[in-house]
């Protein structure tokens, strides 16, 4: 399946703001470090989305005004960030009891692979010379209720990114809930991948073609494609 | 928009249902959230297994609530009192259940059951007859019994200060078990002499983080147990 | 050995006293419902101990003035104390982790006996119809460093209290490293009983008529008895 | 009188030994107590274990620590840092040893050392390859796997504010790993940006209780790791 001429769907910040229009208002939010942290752009007018960094802040604002930052208040990923009017600061165990105690509804990360019974891969190319480094990923996906995944639907060398079981160490087993891509959104079932809905221009058998696992068509309504 | 306030201790605690483990903050009368407890009362839910360090005092509170024949089965650490005998009394008529647990294990459950921990070992009570039934495993030359989390459907508990997303501050020793307890359950109610909108509370000195709360009721004048218990007062 | 004519010994404000001197400058103590709570009222002049009340206090200070009491600040005896400059609150959870991780220096605590290996019962007469009731004692007995006992040598009845192994149920097991009484201030030790001190006009053989246990002297210097 | 205030971050931390084991606050630049690590590169005390969240940055900090050859091995959750191959380079020859673990389990694992649990179920990294050659374990329907407490002789932490008993606030997301680190520490040594008596913190809003403090340094006006390391400073 490589070296196909990709589609256009979705450009990364299309799909922050695709992701960011399935997140309830008042939902308890982590967002990964990378293209999942785009979200926060995004949030629809109107919503409260309260977000929790790993690293001790529960109600994270955006980036400070250049020369406003302060070095001690940063998100998971070491960028400043602000603190929203209602946040609040923890230490590092009371913030991933939140997240292994089941507190937060939602998070989005990325991934190396997932596989079709929501195994997910996005630690470690497993590569010999790199080196190991987990983060807060494991304690995530084992603990957070739901667990989306935001991705390019395929790697840049042209390689599904969606499997039938990933070949890179896994970060956690039946984890994933639902999967943006460029291309689609996807669901985890128990039947395994079923596409909830296209991006614009997109046909079902170019997303099937670029997924290498079996795509159930699980779309309530024919659309165009 | 996050708003988690409601109108009424009543409307607050309606959701509690027959069978529920209900975590009740408090330590002695510290802590303790009297209006939700009475609430609770006259919601009638039956069957009830309540988690407190104590069994309440006089013929208010939990002791109220006990005394109507709500309660199940207590487990906590102390259920001894000075001025009341309805606990007692239930006990020795084999009319309701007690998981005695040491208070520092009973905490340690709590924040386990709140904190996504199954299980933990602790040195408490190895060798006693609280250990009994429990599995025993050394570590570094040290034996240590195994105990599990405890969950609760619904806590209850009382605040200082409250902010409509649930962040909470506490009053003194009155903190005691609320934060653990507000982590442990699927819904936790809090009881607030003081509601204020998000950002009145500093983010440093925030106690309870607002994700672990659900419903935030204004009690401004919250009663005291104790005089309660003077008074003479019986609820209902 | 009931029924001796008790010899006179210590008051028990005396015994507070005493015990209270053998507290070192600087140490985080926590002290028992009952007898041990009089120790806070006679730490000796210019020393700076820091009491820690389970329910969660560190810096506990005495009693409010008739009045000024706040109902939600009390001790484990449930009641009202007052908060020292340096005070700081904390959970349950916090402050029983404080006992378990042997972060206190010393606690004081009664007892109903305690046997010559150290093991202390304190908790309950095993009477069947009592309502069992165990408090933090066994959590204080098996995480803080250094366990006194403060104590009357017998029981009202005469009993002894320093016995050969415990008839009541345990709190924990070779715990106890002291006991002060009204008689006599005795180290447990790895040979068992040990006399430190007399209290004044009591002999030794009165505390060994009234130790259901061998005692040793272990005073390093022969006093007037 | 308590009084834990010492002049200087060399006197403070110069009872380290070879071979200990040192739990360092921050994680990436927030929290690291940059002048107490700077003062441990100068004790020269060798063979030590590290516990961090990550491997530092440049040739300063942590990372001066690790080049300078202090360091045998690391326990952390992410080694990988965009701008410094000190740690890398060294992993790779085979010069430093590796204990990964996942952040979560990494901060329980601390606070079980402080709160003296010697070990506890969870389920993270179940199925994964850090879950290897650990003990697993059904709950409730449920596997986890078996963690062990971690404790420290020492730890070196940086606070906003501190009293002379210890008492310590923290500064944002600086607080990170430092409040759980001065638990599960023999010896816990503080730099504070603002040093004050007793009675200056509210006792609502203290984070970490003086019972867990040794040493109190001041340092009114720490550096930046990140300004250092732009700068191209090597320490020593």
């Amino acid at each position: 399946m490589t070296n196909k001429e990709s589609p256009i769907g979705l450009s990364r910040n299309q799909m922050a703001e695709r992701a960011a229009r399935d997140i309830p208002d008042g939902a308890y939010v982590n967002l990964g470090i990378g293209m999942p942290e785009m979200i926060a752009q995004h949030i629809p007018r109107g919503r409260e989305i309260i977000l929790h960094t790993e690293n001790g802040l529960l109600g994270m604002g955006p980036s400070p005004e250049p020369g406003k930052g302060d070095s001690e208040l940063i998100n998971a990923g070491k960028r400043q960030v602000t603190a929203l009017a209602g946040a609040s600061y923890f230490n590092h165990a009371d913030s991933f009891a939140m997240i292994r105690g089941g507190h937060l509804d939602l998070c989005v990360l990325g991934a190396l692979e997932v596989a079709s019974n929501g195994d997910l891969a996005n630690w470690s190319t497993g590569d010999e010379d790199a080196i190991p480094a987990v983060g807060g990923a494991m304690d995530l996906v084992s603990g957070i209720r739901a667990v989306y995944v935001m991705t390019s639907h395929c790697t840049r060398s042209g390689e599904p990114k969606l499997v039938e079981s990933c070949t890179y160490p896994l970060t956690g087993i039946g984890v994933v809930n639902r999967i943006y891509t460029d291309l689609a959104i996807i669901e985890v079932t128990d039947e395994g991948f079923k596409l909830v809905e296209l991006s614009p221009g997109i046909s079902f058998d170019a997303v099937v073609e670029r997924t290498a696992a079996p795509l159930v068509d699980g779309r309530t309504e024919t659309e165009d494609e | 928009m996050i708003d988690k306030r409601v109108a009424s201790p009543f409307e607050a605690v309606r959701t509690v249902r027959d069978c529920d483990t209900v975590m009740i903050g408090g330590f002695g009368e510290a802590g303790s959230p009297i209006e939700l407890i009475h609430a609770l009362v006259d919601t009638g839910a039956r069957g009830l297994t309540v988690v407190n360090n104590n069994t309440g005092s006089g013929e208010v509170g939990l002791a109220a609530l006990i005394k109507n024949g709500q309660v199940d089965k207590m487990i906590c650490s102390y259920p001894r009192s000075a001025n009341s005998t309805v606990f007692p009394d239930l006990y020795r008529a084999g009319k309701i259940k007690l998981e005695l647990v040491p208070q520092g294990t009973l905490a340690e459950r709590i924040r386990a059951g709140g904190a996504g921990i199954a299980a933990f070992y602790t040195p408490t009570a190895v060798g006693t007859d609280l250990e009994v039934g429990k599995e025993r495993r050394d570590f570094n030359g040290r034996t240590y019994v195994l105990e599990q989390g405890l969950t609760a459907d619904v806590a209850l508990i009382k605040a200082r200060i409250a902010d409509w997303h649930g962040n909470l501050i506490y009053n003194k020793t009155a903190r005691n078990f609320a934060p653990i307890m507000a982590t442990a359950a699927k819904t936790t109610v809090v009881q607030a002499e003081i509601v204020a909108s998000p950002g009145a509370l500093d983010p440093e000195c925030v106690v309870t983080p607002g994700i672990f709360v659900n419903s935030v009721v204004p009690v401004a004048t919250p009663a005291h147990e104790s005089a309660l218990v003077e008074s003479g007062m019986i609820y209902p």
